[in-house]
């Protein structure tokens, strides 16, 4: 089984942290895992991305060209890469930054309004990781529990008011579908 | 109904790469400015760096070639001895002509070529992530002094315009800024006196312009812009540093 | 001089290219921009001309500092 | 056994280096590789090391060979053109005999190029871009878990045959992160070095120079150093074989351009092709005897380089003709996909199975 | 026709540069090439040209480049530790597509090495030192006069295909000096470029760079630079061949190694072996069909270099096994004699002759 | 009877290979002298130049390691920092420290690193056989200046001292001579100063030496040694330069 | 036929000017001919030598071993080159710069007091040209005539007080063997 | 300091490692040194002591100018 992820946004917006931490998440659960950020020129355009793949075999290539899953922080990513998406795969959205809907009807796509719910839970930069919730509860692709624990290990223990924070985005984003009715199409 | 043409002529109708407040796009748009106002656009042939300014070729519209990262003396110098009638600008920041750069602009500036270098001091590495430059200032965190620049480690802040204003062949040397609308106005006539220093044949000329690199100073960028004012300066301190040109009536800025 | 420069002016921003620098907001001496709420596709806050009436003077002060040349003055005398 | 870390593979030199007994460090800035000498500036000052952004490629190259000289253990690390600048360096440090380590995080050239990864340098660190008779021992991991491991093993055998080591990986594997143990102990006494430079306390004075004025004796240093590199080539090939044994297809690719193959290769295997991946680990020594042992039981090889085709000079030279040699190239910092080589080695299979049908017997 | 001058080989350089329209020279002294910046710096103000000590061999070379956009000829020249420098730059004009000639009179190497005459800069200059998918065509003269006609075709050449041209030679034929007559006609006006920057007048404005961010572009930007130098095999190869026709034996050698060979050739007809040169003018593009036409009459070969071996491996790469390829070398600087290379023939020649007896039919 | 031993302990028995009258000769003797005295032997390293005295490890009975051309003071960085109690000193010509390793030289007096360079002024290029140095006065005629250094097309001659005094990495930069007993004499302070400038931790050190070069000159021993006086140092003043070591007692040479 | 001289003396003593001649005589004799000037580090050392191959083929090497004949203008280079000459070989001597006897056997030995005639001519300078002048006349290489000739273009016929005395140096050296009864093992 | 200087020495001058710069002849203060008129077997005319009966103070300025550490001083005193 081989997954990829692609996650989008603007810089700023925590993109490649969401990434790291879902990838370091598929790490604690032994699994193998590349973590392959954009770089480049680009940067000064203010956008960021990675592809997160995962793994129980070696992964030959860390690049996607058609990520089974992507993640958007905001308009023009989901614009961009919601061509990316391979026939079937999931697009996620953070709908509070996304006006317009996705084109893209072969695919399944989920709205989480990740920067409302992070403003309500005290802090618009925890949107990232109410996405990171959406997506293990959407794909399945690493557990809740190690999310957590991975997150953890990364913002460290003693930063606990930090910790706490992203701890209740997670879940946040994670039970928002448990609350909602299905997106359409939606496949685990 | 009049309207103000923001962009002249000698810039091409793109929209620049540039972070939001970056002096190069500045910067940029003064020296495009002087050419056209000069009529110099269908002889000036330019060299950008390595650096964010990289692509200054998809912005500027005269004649523009590539330089090694650091070398854009050297290559200027090669230009103008082949094309004398040419009006020759090497485009450099700080990592590019302070750091690896330093001997070709020392010699450049010795030999006196008639070019001009218009030298971006951001102090950082803008391009490659924000990495200590020569011209970083001392207790300056960046992602390669990340305690701070401590001279005793790092060595001093650089100052570009003093040690080449000991050579006899630099001719026109000024330093300014491009964050506030002043200085902006001082860069285009520092730039247009250099240039002119060039055309006159009276030796090499250099502009440095304290550039304001909110990315990597992890500023927003009007606070990027005081700082320059209250901190940069004051180790980098604007105005002539030397002008044997003769012509002095412009130095007020 | 002074009142010539109180002379009716306007200016165009282009949110588009505008990169939300605060330039023009920080340096126009009749504080006749603002920040608008509205990201642009580029996702910058752009700058915003204040209000509904202005009270530009069409110094250019705003286009002289503006980085992206977003800013168009227009003096209507 | 450490346990496992999620790393870039920049972090991941740095700190095998680090562990690996490396305490100064001296480079220049340039994507895709940045990561290495930020992560020195901080992690360097801990274990009371020295970092220095130095004011160019060649004066890294430089310091390194300062350090080296006392009998530190030192590096730099670079990308294609600030590689080009250290040639000279490098020249001097194999002329006179000295260890060090030189990172090359391959990215798109010739001249600027661009940031993305590519395997463009295998000429100029395999034939010695610098002048002179000389090789460096140059190692190419396709994971950052090869990476860290061989940063490590790149100091052990600088040291133990006195010569330059390049790591020459790509920008992909610089800037990707994997889990990575540091398996290897750490290092706390440096190898005794008989030769290093430290004051003629107790001993008379030496020098280390590379001017050998007398023609004769010039000569019998070039040969005192082939005889140095013929033991390398005896003794430090390092390969890794894939499915080979009962393969009649075998892709011979390295780094980067290696692990997308496998991947192909697990995809061809699927599909009923007898396909395997020999990987030179080591560029130089390349495993030639290795590569034409196995030449002789195949029926076509397949090199694949993200470039136009360097290494294949290699592979020629290795197969001296015991199978045909196909080339699939890739340069200019384009990622080939696996999709994208497993279509090649049908290609290449295929046609290999019609000239045998062709001309049965 | 000019008439005969005793000329040393660096200043013949120098003047048939000039010749050759070429008013631009960019240097740095080393030994063994000082003449030839002495001479420019004497004749270019005589010609209105421009000589410019820089103050480094990197300089130099991005002088040359500078003065190469613009649409003039430049050179400059260097020896061994000089040219490792200049590989950035190099690789820079190739990518840039930018004319200019570049000479090297090798000397002893690795590092400082000496300033006797060597050929180890084989691998530096046909393989790229510099870093990227590139190539420079490389001319090997073996004599003063032929050093001459080689660096006048270098301009056209490197014209031709808007490439650096790297003229390698060594030493002994720079210092030497030869009878030489400047046969080509003087060059008054150069080609045409319409590339070339001087202003945007009457045009719109233009830029030259190597620096190609989008990776297919940039790939592109590769195989457009491989399909030139594919042209350039197909229709640029030099060589040279003297007493091949019978041959059993046949010395491959360039340069001053040749004419050495050729001395121990005409000695071993009149005793009797049948040996043959095979010689390499342009070093790349190697002759490598030529040279596989020949092996396949030969009984064996002998590869003779002032190196450890470094065309050799071209030699195996063109002869794919045809022949047996044998190697004699002579590195660091020593001048072999027609002497002992005709007793290597002879050794070499015998063991061939004494397989063919022992294995017969 | 008292011999005075004219060769210190610290000289290899070797005659120098150099020219009659030439100045590195001396300045050998000298730097011998100074670290036989200050009991340093076995601590220091030299680095020699590619440049005349590339042998120099035939002379000095210390350690030492050769440096390509011009990267003397990158090589020596690398040792002072790997070994902070040596005494690491680079010995380089005009040609190797201010044409080819300018960059090289500025960072390191820049960073302030702990080291000292001598830096042997003869206004050619020696070893290479007389060609035009940085150095080289105006209208002197070299091998590649054959009509005499032409500021305009060659540029100025570089005052080394005086630039590298620009930077605050720098602490002590003398300019002496080797033509004369006295500034023999005068150099040899300048070396020990320079030396225990470094021991005491406090920055980078300079000697600069004018040294004769009668064979490239084309002038017998004893005109050139005159001529350092009398037409050389006019150029290049001898005295102290900089000094920020709090102890002036010595300058006066 | 190929015939090698190495020319060696103190640097100054005009060793390199007179195997140039020597190789331009030869040039404009229609022969193939190299001049090999020695260089390097040695130079400092203030001795200079350089060796001149005139052939009727072409030329392998421009270096000699052992070549057949040796010009030395002082006692070191005598000292240093008799050993490289070929059994049978020829050495000049500038007699007035060698107190010594080379102690070969082999060869056969011309001694000229190449200095103390260019003395009486008014300058010692042209005791090189004294030597070529002698070298012609003893190993028939390269005509007299041609010589003068050669040396009329090298020094340039307008400097004609130059020339003048490099002509009657030259002819001196040829003619001291005339005056002068054969040397031991004289062989021409 | 005169009377001192003025008491007898003598230097020995190594005639094969002189190379006849004469920066001891024309810096010693007493003029105790010339030059030889027979080369030595480097090809130089090295400096001689002049004269027979040496003038010479020990004041060692012919050693501290000898590039070639051919002069040695000898105090007799
Ligand atoms: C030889 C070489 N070394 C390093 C680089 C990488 N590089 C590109 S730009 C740059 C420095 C950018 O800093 P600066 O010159 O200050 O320009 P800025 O981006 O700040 O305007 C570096 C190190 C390169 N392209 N070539
Ligand atoms: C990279 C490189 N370029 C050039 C040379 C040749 N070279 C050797 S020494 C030297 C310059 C000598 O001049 P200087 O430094 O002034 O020393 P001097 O001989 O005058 O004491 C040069 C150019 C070299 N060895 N390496
Ligand atoms: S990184 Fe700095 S210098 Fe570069 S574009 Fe951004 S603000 Fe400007
Ligand atoms: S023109 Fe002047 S007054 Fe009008 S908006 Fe711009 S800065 Fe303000
Ligand atoms: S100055 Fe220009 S870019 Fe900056 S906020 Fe104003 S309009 Fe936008
Ligand atoms: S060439 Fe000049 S610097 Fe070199 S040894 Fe001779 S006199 Fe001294
Ligand atoms: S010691 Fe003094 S007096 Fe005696 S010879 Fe030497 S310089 Fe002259
Ligand atoms: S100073 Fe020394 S080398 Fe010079 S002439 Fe006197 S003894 Fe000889
Ligand atoms: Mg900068
Ligand atoms: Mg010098």
């Amino acid at each position: 089984m081989l997954v990829k992820t692609l996650f989008a946004g603007f810089g700023g917006q925590g993109v490649l942290m969401m990434g790291y931490c879902v990838a370091y998440t598929a790490m604690l659960e032994g699994r193998h895992v590349t973590f392959m950020p954009s770089y480049g020129a680009e940067v000064r355009g203010g956008t960021a991305n990675c592809t997160v793949t995962i793994s129980t075999a070696e992964i030959a290539s860390p690049v996607a060209s058609s990520p089974e899953n992507v993640v958007v922080m905001n308009q023009p990513s989901m614009e961009r890469f919601q061509h990316h998406v391979r026939t079937g795969g999931a697009l996620i959205i953070n709908s509070t930054m996304c006006e317009r809907e996705p084109v893209r009807k072969d695919i399944s796509v989920h709205a989480v309004p990740a920067t409302r719910i992070a403003e309500e839970l005290g802090d618009i930069r925890a949107a990232n990781m109410v996405l990171a919730g959406a997506f293990t509860r959407l794909t399945h692709n690493v557990s809740l529990e190690m999310l957590l624990d991975a997150v953890g290990d990364i913002v460290g223990r003693k930063r606990a008011h930090m910790l706490e924070l992203n701890h209740r985005a997670i879940i946040a984003g994670h039970e928002y579908f448990d609350l909602k009715k299905p997106a359409k199409k939606r496949k685990d | 109904m009049r309207k103000l043409e923001p962009r002249p002529a000698t810039l091409k109708d793109a929209a620049f790469h540039y972070c939001a407040g970056c002096g190069h796009s500045i910067a940029h748009r003064v020296i495009a400015e002087v050419i056209h106002e000069m009529g110099i656009a269908d002889r000036t042939i330019g060299v950008p760096p390595a650096g964010c300014a990289v692509l200054a070729y998809n912005y500027f519209d005269v004649d523009m070639t590539e330089a090694p990262h650091g070398r854009g003396a050297a290559v200027a110098t090669g230009i103008k001895r082949a094309f004398p009638e040419g009006v020759v600008f090497t485009y450099q920041g700080d990592g590019d002509l302070a750091a690896i750069g330093t001997a070709e602009i020392i010699h450049a500036a010795n030999r006196g070529e008639r070019i001009t270098a218009i030298f971006i001091n951001n102090a950082v590495y803008g391009m490659t992530g924000g990495q200590m430059a020569p011209t970083t200032l001392l207790n300056m965190r960046t992602t390669t002094s990340p305690a701070g620049r401590d001279a005793r480690r790092e060595g001093y802040p650089i100052r570009v315009c003093e040690l080449l204003a000991h050579f006899d062949g630099a001719c026109y040397i000024e330093r300014t800024a491009v964050n506030s609308p002043r200085n902006i106005r001082r860069t285009k006539k520092a730039v247009r006196k250099a240039f002119q220093t060039q055309i006159d044949d009276l030796g090499f000329s250099l502009v440095e312009i304290l550039s304001p690199c909110p990315t990597n100073w992890k500023m927003k960028p009007m606070d990027a812009w005081k700082w320059i004012d209250e901190v940069m300066s004051v180790q980098y301190p604007i105005g002539v540093i030397k002008d044997t040109t003769g012509d002095t009536s412009d130095n007020a800025g | 001089m002074k009142a010539k420069e109180r002379k009716r002016a306007h200016i165009t921003i282009n949110a588009e290219e505008c990169k939300g620098c605060c330039a023009c907001v920080e340096f126009c001496p009749e504080k006749q921009i603002g920040v608008s709420k509205k990201l642009n596709t580029r996702g910058y806050f752009p700058a915003a001309v204040n209000g509904v009436r202005q009270r530009c003077t069409g110094c250019a002060v705003c286009q002289v500092v503006c980085p992206e040349m977003a800013i168009v003055v227009v003096r209507d005398g | 056994m450490g346990k496992k870390q999620l790393l870039r593979g920049n972090e991941a030199v740095g700190e095998a280096a680090v562990r690996a007994g490396c305490r100064f460090y001296f480079g220049y800035p340039i994507t895709p590789q940045n990561e290495l000498p930020e992560y020195m500036a901080r992690r360097m000052p801990e274990v009371g090391g020295t970092f220095i952004q130095s004011e160019s490629e060649l004066s890294a190259i430089n310091m390194v060979l300062g350090a080296s000289v006392t009998g530190a253990r030192a590096m730099t690390s670079s990308s294609s053109p600030g590689i080009s600048l250290k040639q000279e360096g490098i020249s001097f440090m194999a002329a006179m005999e000295l260890p060090g380590v030189v990172v090359n995080i391959i990215r798109g050239g010739p001249g600027l190029g661009n940031i993305a990864p590519a395997q463009s340098d295998y000429f100029q660190a395999t034939r010695g871009g610098g002048h002179g008779d000389y090789r460096t021992i140059v190692l190419a991991p396709a994971s950052v878990q090869e990476l860290a491991d061989l940063t490590h093993d790149a100091f052990d055998l600088a040291d133990r045959y006195r010569t330059p080591v390049v790591i020459l990986a790509d920008g992909m594997i610089g800037q990707m992160m994997e889990p990575v143990e540091f398996r290897k102990p750490v290092v706390d006494a440096l190898p005794e070095k008989s030769w290093a430079l430290r004051g003629a306390r107790n001993r008379r004075s030496r020098f280390i120079r590379s001017l050998i004025l007398d023609v004769d004796l010039e000569e019998e240093h070039n040969w005192k150093l082939y005889r140095k590199y013929q033991r390398i080539q005896n003794n430090e090939v390092r390969w890794d074989e894939f499915m080979t044994d009962d393969a009649a297809t075998a892709v011979v690719a390295y780094g980067t351009a290696a692990r997308i193959a496998k991947g192909a290769i697990i995809r061809a295997r699927e599909k009923g092709i007898p396909a395997g991946l020999f990987r030179p680990v080591t560029l130089w020594p390349f495993p030639m005897k290795q590569l034409k042992r196995l030449a002789e039981r195949l029926k076509t090889i397949l090199v694949f380089e993200m470039s136009t085709g360097q290494m294949l000079e290699d592979v020629k030279l290795a197969v001296e003709g015991a199978a045909p040699v196909e080339f699939h190239g890739r340069p200019g910092g384009v990622i080939p996909t696996p999709a994208e080589v497993l279509r090649v080695i049908s290609r290449v299979h295929g046609r290999a199975a019609k000239a045998k049908q062709d001309k049965p017997g």
